[in-house]
């Protein structure tokens, strides 16, 4: 018996998976007959249950002594030497976001009950999490490339689902839509990828994936291919840009990005569970993952380091013009899932997964916050008409305050450790782009506390810029979220007030971890075994093992990075922040005038939407349209098809006038004919003779 | 040169005039003697061939039969010449000129020269029978089936050109003592049930 | 000469093999027709009759799945009988284990389509039926000949109930797309019959066995593969012969709708396996390009097409085209990897992707044109412009609708991504660029079916008539909800599916590695 | 001595006289008829020299047939002639073109 603990079951596991579904599938099903309150139980008992498994299978892994669990659950096609399964790679990576996932859902399906109480989709937006649930946890558990890609279609699904969960909403359906076709471009370039790795790596398993990218006997890394005749390019390369491709689409990488500020027409839960703390961050699992392939690669790492430093630096800049409370937000994840980004270019993979899982409790957190402040404010999201909630919401300002300061990278909470690692890491880093990459991570660091700042302060402190018409009385525009526009902007018809517990209670739960877990993680996750040998790293590129020697706790670790430059950076960053948003507001407009170009380039997000929209949908359109009106209706259709009816018309209009109907006409037909007839018999004879 | 080829160039040289009218001559009646004429040299000149039965068949049906219908329809209709004659003139030339080419082109076929051919014995002699007997012989042994689709020909025909020129003229008057036979009371006579005049007037 | 050696046709086992089974299968329906049409003068007993065969023809085709012996591969309950002696041209029928794919989906199918029919044919609906029927016959009767003439003769004969479906039931340019279909394929058809005729020449018989045997030069195979291509090629239909499929769906009603997408369209991906690859291996190989050019065209130029469609019918129409691409893509792309990368499994990884797609595209456009005839049955048009906002009062519909048309854009999990995955994958083998562009099919396809879905499914509702719709009803919950089922399972399990092709089309993969010239 | 190319040219000459009768009479349908009758004759001349040539007597079985057949569409032919003439009250076939295309 005691032997069983200490080997994962696949009961358990197939439990973690199908829990979730079966929620989904009553709550979504039979929405109608088991009520509300039967929706929320089934599908917040199924990921609960699913939660605390999940803790159990990471305690048996790293505490317990469990090895890894690699097995397929059923086969899903074979054909010749080619298969592909469905089935359970759980080792501690695995554990770790099983437990990242289900533990974020549970707290975000309970915050639901509050946040959804009054919305007719009540049972529908559980069914949804909880299958959104699912498909994250098939994606995360896989151990092949095709149930990876299951999963990682899955969650776009839902989240396709998710964001278009207010369908009457124009915007939502158009946000819901753009954010899956940019998820397809991206999925576009990880099918290749897959294709290529079942071609040069022979295999969709993982295991045997790895076994030929570590066989020095095989020596993949050097094999190359010419794609274009005269260019050979390293295989590896290839499959791991694709690869990537993939994870830009889904990480929201620039330029790939633009889908991810849309998404947040769905309603706040979502944009907390699915692009903030799991969906988003699947392309950064899948690179750490990975790590046996893309350590293959100098070049796609080099490519991963510049597109995620890119990111991390410039969405940033975004999020300090916004007033949008969600949108800031929204910007804020691009901008640290470009620091994951980052992390995983300098073959910090294991500082990815570390910010990762932080930056998965605390931007929950703020997401949840913001819908926390966002409900206050009667579905009011414009900054410019919030100000003093303080007083009236205290849990979630002081919820708030943590998930920013860990954001922003104050000692001791979360997020300075994992960021720090980061910038520790390209810090050390000799690879081609890391100097651009630091440049960008270090200036992020100020950008980071600048809008974090900001937005604390424009929603909680100084003057309250919205008026409550209590006289407005009763038939707020509550229950339906699409029609709060009966207010004028900055009117409330109730004071704002906080939250119900079930609000509260998962702001108070997500604080913990934020403030907490980087604390007590950042040992056996960065310096010690605390991914096994889930994440390779070649012995060249450790940096994170480089860092590693220096390592004397995290108290040590904190007081080395009190010394170091980000942090200063991001003190000034509170600093300008503070001075500019809460004591002289009108330096904000004066900066604004003066930086003019500046600001309308970041309002304007770089054109880059701009430019999305005018060539690809309009170009996109208009080159259908040309197609079809020319190539189809035009020449197919036009000149071959009715063409040739046209000329079958015309050649028998005027072979029609031979049949004059005149029997002399007739007559002298056939006499030449038999004149012709003659002359050519007479020809044969004479020929013959 | 033979009595027989004097008889043939005799009849062939009258046929062909008789051709030549034919078609020539204004009147129809006159192009119908003619076109007799030239049926009756050319039964002659089947003669000079020992085609016997064909020569005489010829005369038969064709002077004795067709020619007369032709003539009876060319006498029954009032037909006005003028107008038929017209572009007689124009298309003399093309007609000839067309004629003559073929002319040209078939005795290149026939190659005169070549054809050259003395005539063998007569085969209906040589089978020591008459030139009906031999034929006969051949028609109802090999060609019964042609024979009888022949014979049904004819008849169907005959049998079309009654309904081709039946025609029902509209207001004539006449009999159908079918109809006369068959009539029924209930044809003529209809009884009507009314309210008797008086009442009529007194009701209102 | 006696060539019945060569024969790989055995009977099944003792028991199947004294029942006929198949020409059970291909004449239940046609004698159904005829029966339907002398005794349904009430609709009511036309239809119950017509369900009624369709319901047994379904049920008899399921031990042909299940006796098909899939480890053994071959034709398997075969059937033979002279039929024209001097031309030496047998009734034979027969089914490999791709044939069996296609008969069950057929038999499936038609089934649906005439429960989908039930209500929305209301005018002459035992002649309806009956062309169905017997549309369902000859189809079936097209996949289990074995005798070339035989297949042409279901194959031109099929033309006729879909000539009548939609030139008596259809839209008001049914008599324009009535011909335009008639006309096309009946071209594309006097081809092949000019090649089987010179194929009979060179063997003396029809069988297509016998022409799979025939040592042909390359001339003659490189003349034959373009007869075959033009014929199957406009069945498919493939870019640049395409242009009749949209028109005849426009006009025709939905059970021809879905009967044409879901099944007449697979004759031509059939075809090419069951002919092209066979009898001219050596050409289709050199001419490989060719086909796999004109897919890739397909998928990119006809995404872009239907990308911007207002009629529904049509852009669902432009849709299968674009699926049905990678039918013939990956049936082409295995003649490249097997002869010149001499990679068999990758081979038969593409024949069973292009199968896969086959039978996936069979569910998936079938119930795409049965959500979009449900909606057509209420307001009577197939203007996207006169919809909107439908699930805000038919929200099971939605759901359905957005199920399939995730199918549509091949998500994982339905049986719209099999296919073109396994194609992908097997195409990325020979070459990454056709693969690449194959793989276009992601983003256009997702892009047109959501944008469809978009202005059809959400939104406000802006047309006061869309506002009273009903939602579905017991009748279109059977129909769409068995196609979900076949959907999802395809796509959560295909192994079974893949199983039964297998062994067949590794025959078929190892007879390519013979050259005949 | 009658040779068979004296029945040919005969025959020949016949028919091209009857091919020019159609010609220059294009409009008067009777005439046209006979010419009709002139070619006729002309071609059971060649077949009845053929068969006395040949010695075969198909040709005459032939010339029998043909016969027939002429007599028979005399017959029709100018029934649908006085059908014709009555209708339009003319012969003229240059106003006959009900049959065009």
């Amino acid at each position: 018996m005691k032997e069983g603990w200490f080997v994962i079951s696949k009961t358990m596991l197939l439990m973690i998976v199908l829990l979730p579904l079966f929620g989904a599938v009553l709550a979504g099903l039979f929405g109608r007959r088991i009520g509300r309150v039967g929706a929320h139980t089934v599908t917040i008992a199924g990921v609960a249950i699913s939660c605390a498994l999940s803790m159990v299978v990471l305690y048996q892994l790293v505490w317990g002594g469990a090895a890894t669990y690699n097995e397929n659950l059923y086969t899903w096609f074979t054909i010749g030497k080619y298969s592909a399964h469905v089935g359970f790679l759980v080792d501690r990576l695995t554990a770790m976001m099983m437990v990242v996932v289900t533990f974020v859902s549970l707290m975000v399906h309970v915050y639901t009950i509050g946040y959804m109480a009054e919305d007719d989709g009540y049972q529908r937006f559980f069914s949804y999490i909880a299958l959104f649930t699912f498909s994250m946890l098939m994606l995360v558990m896989s151990n092949n490339f095709l149930q990876l890609f299951f999963g990682w279609e899955a969650v776009g699904l839902v989240s396709y689902l998710l964001i278009g969960f207010w369908f009457k909403r124009p915007t939502a359906i158009f946000a819901n839509m753009k954010a899956f076709l940019v998820n397809r471009v991206g999925d576009f370039g990880f099918l290749l990828g897959i294709a290529g790795v079942l071609l040069w790596f022979g295999s969709l398993d993982y295991a045997s994936v790895f076994a030929v990218a570590q066989d020095p006997a095989i020596d993949i890394g050097s094999r190359t291919v010419e794609l274009l005749a005269g260019h050979p390019w390293h295989v590896a390369t290839i499959v791991c840009i694709c690869l990537f491709i993939g994870a830009m689409g889904k990480s929201a990488q620039v330029p790939l990005h633009v889908w991810l500020p849309d998404s947040m027409e769905g309603p706040t839960p979502i944009s907390a569970l699915i692009h903030a703390a799991t969906m988003v961050t699947a392309g950064i699992f899948m690179v750490a993952r990975m790590s046996p392939l893309f350590e293959l690669s100098e070049t796609a790492l080099t490519f991963i380091l510049v597109i995620g430093a890119t990111t991390a630096l410039f969405t940033g800049l975004i999020g300090v013009v916004q007033n949008d409370i969600k949108r800031v937000v929204a910007y804020s994840t691009l901008s640290q899932l470009g620091y994951m980004t980052v992390a995983l270019g300098v073959s910090a993979y294991s500082a990815a997964v570390f910010h990762l899982m932080t930056h998965a409790f605390f931007k929950a957190l703020l997401f949840l916050g913001a819908g926390s402040v966002i409900i206050a404010m009667h579905h009011e999201q414009d900054m410019r008409h919030m100000g003093g909630l303080r007083k009236y919401m205290p849990i979630t300002w002081i919820t708030m305050w943590i998930g920013s300061l860990a954001l922003a990278g104050t000692p001791f909470f979360s997020g300075f450790f994992s960021k720090d690692a980061i910038i520790e890491a390209v810090h050390e880093s000799h690879r081609s782009g890391a100097g651009y990459a630091y440049f960008c991570v270090m200036a992020g660091v100020f950008v980071t506390a600048l809008y974090s700042f900001r937005l604390l302060y424009l929603t909680f402190h100084g003057k309250e810029r919205f008026v409550v018409d209590d006289h407005h009385g009763h038939g707020h525009g509550h229950d339906a979220h699409d029609d709060h526009g009966h207010h004028a902007p900055g009117h409330l018809a109730h004071a704002p007030h906080e939250s119900p517990w079930v609000v509260t209670l998962p702001l108070v739960l997500l604080a913990i971890p934020s403030i907490a877990i980087g604390f007590f993680t950042i040992g056996p996750m960065l310096f010690g075994d605390g991914f096994g040998n889930a994440i390779f790293v070649r012995e060249a590129n450790d940096v994170i093992g480089e860092i590693g020697k220096g390592w004397h706790g995290a108290v040590g670790f904190v007081l080395h990075g009190i010394m170091q430059p980000p942090f200063w950076i991001a003190f000034a960053g509170f600093v300008v922040a503070t001075w500019i948003w809460l004591f002289r507001p009108g330096i904000a407009d004066a900066a604004e005038r003066a930086l003019k170009p500046i600001h309308t380039l970041l309002m304007n997000k770089y054109w880059i939407d701009n430019l999305y929209q005018a060539v690809f949908a309009r170009g996109g359109i208009g080159l259908g349209r040309g197609l079809w009106r020319v190539g189809d209706a035009g020449l197919i259709d036009g000149v071959v098809v009715n063409g040739s009816a046209r000329l079958v018309d015309r050649v028998s209009t005027a072979v029609r006038r031979l049949q004059s109907g005149y029997l002399y006409h007739y007559a002298f037909a056939m006499i030449l004919g038999l004149i012709l007839l003659l002359a050519g018999l007479w020809w044969i004879v004479a020929r013959a003779a | 040169m033979t009595f027989e080829l004097v008889c043939f160039y005799a009849f062939a040289a009258v046929a062909a005039l008789a051709a030549l009218s034919v078609i020539s001559v204004r009147n129809p009646v006159v192009a119908a003697l003619c076109l007799v004429l030239t049926f009756f040299s050319m039964a002659c000149v089947w003669l000079l061939a020992q085609a016997e039965f064909l020569a005489v068949a010829l005369v038969l049906v064709y002077v004795g039969a067709v020619m007369v219908l032709f003539l009876f329809v060319v006498m029954m209709l009032d037909v006005d010449l003028v107008p038929l004659r017209e572009g007689f003139v124009k298309f003399l030339p093309v007609g000839i000129g067309i004629a003559v080419v073929m002319l040209v082109e078939m005795l290149m076929l026939i190659g005169v020269r070549a054809m050259q051919v003395a005539p063998g014995p007569d085969p209906a002699a040589a089978a020591g029978k008459s030139n009906i007997g031999w034929l006969g012989e051949v028609l109802f042994r090999e060609f019964l089936l042609p024979f009888e689709v022949a014979a049904l020909i004819l008849t169907v025909g005959l049998i079309a050109a009654v309904p081709l020129t039946l025609r029902h003229r509209r207001g004539i008057k006449t009999q159908n003592p079918g109809r006369q036979v068959m009539v029924r009371r209930e044809d003529r006579v209809r009884l009507v049930k009314m309210d008797a005049e008086g009442n009529r007037e007194a009701s209102p | 000469m006696d060539r019945c050696p060569r024969r790989l046709i055995e009977g099944n086992d003792e028991t199947m093999a004294h029942w006929p089974l198949l020409s059970i299968l291909v004449w239940l329906p046609i004698i159904g027709a005829l029966a339907v049409l002398a005794f349904g003068r009430r609709a009511d007993t036309a239809r119950w009759l017509t369900l009624l065969v369709a319901l047994a023809t379904f049920v008899l085709s399921i031990p042909l799945y299940l006796h098909y012996d899939a480890a053994r591969g071959g034709m398997q309950f075969v059937e033979s009988h002279a039929w024209i002696d001097s031309l030496k041209v047998f009734y034979a029928l027969g089914v490999d284990g791709i044939a069996v794919a296609l008969v069950v989906l057929t038999t499936f199918t038609s089934v649906l389509v005439i429960v989908g029919a039930w209500g929305s044919i209301d005018t002459r609906v035992s002649q309806y039926m009956a062309a169905m029927l017997a549309l369902e016959g000859m189809l079936i009767g097209v996949f289990a000949a074995t005798d070339a003439l035989l297949f042409y003769v279901f194959f031109e004969a099929m033309l006729i109930p879909m000539f009548i479906i939609i030139g008596i039931w259809g839209g008001p340019r049914r008599v324009y797309a009535t011909l335009k279909f008639f006309i096309y394929t009946f071209l594309g058809s006097i081809f092949m019959l000019v090649g089987l005729i010179y194929l009979h020449m060179q063997t003396g018989e029809f069988s297509i066995a016998a022409f799979a045997a025939a040592n042909l030069d390359m001339k003659e195979q490189a003349w034959l593969f373009f007869a075959f291509l033009i014929a199957f090629a406009i069945k498919v239909p493939m870019w640049p012969v395409h242009t009749w499929l949209p028109d005849a769906h426009v006009e025709a009603p939905t059970g021809g709708s879905v009967i044409l997408a879901a099944i007449m369209l697979k004759v031509g991906g059939y075809g090419f396996i069951r002919f092209s690859l066979p009898i001219t291996p050596d050409a289709s190989q050199e001419y490989a390009w060719v086909v796999i050019a004109m897919s890739l065209v397909a998928v990119v130029y006809i995404g872009y097409v239907a990308l911007v469609q207002d009629d529904m019918k049509k852009l669902i129409a432009y849709s299968s085209i674009a699926h049905m691409a990678f039918v013939t893509l990956g049936i082409f792309i295995t003649l490249a990897l097997v002869r010149t990368h001499a990679n068999a499994d990758a081979a038969r990884l593409g024949l069973q992707g292009a199968m896969v797609q086959m039978v996936s595209h069979g569910f998936v456009s079938g119930a795409m044109f049965s959500c979009i005839g449900v909606l057509y049955d209420r307001l009577h048009s197939r203007m996207i412009k006169d919809y909107g906002g439908v699930v805000n009062v038919m929200p099971w519909y939605a759901a359905f609708f957005v199920l399939f048309a995730m199918a549509n854009c091949g998500l994982p999990g339905t049986s719209g991504f099999v296919g073109e995955f396994m194609v992908i994958l097997a195409a990325f083998q020979d070459n990454a660029w056709v693969a690449a562009v194959a793989a276009f099919t992601l983003i256009i396809g997702a892009a047109y079916t959501l944008w469809l879905v978009k202005r059809v499914i959400f939104g406000e509702v802006t047309n006061p008539k869309v506002a009273k719709l009903d939602d579905l009803d017991a009748r279109e919950w059977i129909v769409l909800g068995s196609f979900a089922a076949a959907v999802l399972v395809v796509g959560i399990y295909p192994k079974p599916l893949t199983d039964l092709m297998e062994t067949s089309v590794q025959q078929i993969v190892s007879a390519l590695l013979v050259s005949k010239a | 001595m009658i040779t068979l190319a004296h029945f040919l040219v005969l025959g020949a000459l016949l028919f091209c006289i009857a091919v020019a009768g159609i010609f220059i009479n294009r409009k008067n349908v009777i005439v046209l008829l006979m010419c009709i009758e002139l070619m006729l004759l002309a071609v059971n001349t060649n077949f009845v020299a053929f068969s006395r040539y040949l010695g075969d007597a198909a040709g005459q079985v032939f010339v029998f047939f043909i016969l027939t057949v002429a007599a028979a569409e005399a017959a029709i032919g100018l029934a649908i002639l006085v059908v014709l003439f009555r209708n339009r009250a003319t012969i003229d076939v240059t106003g006959i073109d009900r049959l065009k295309g």
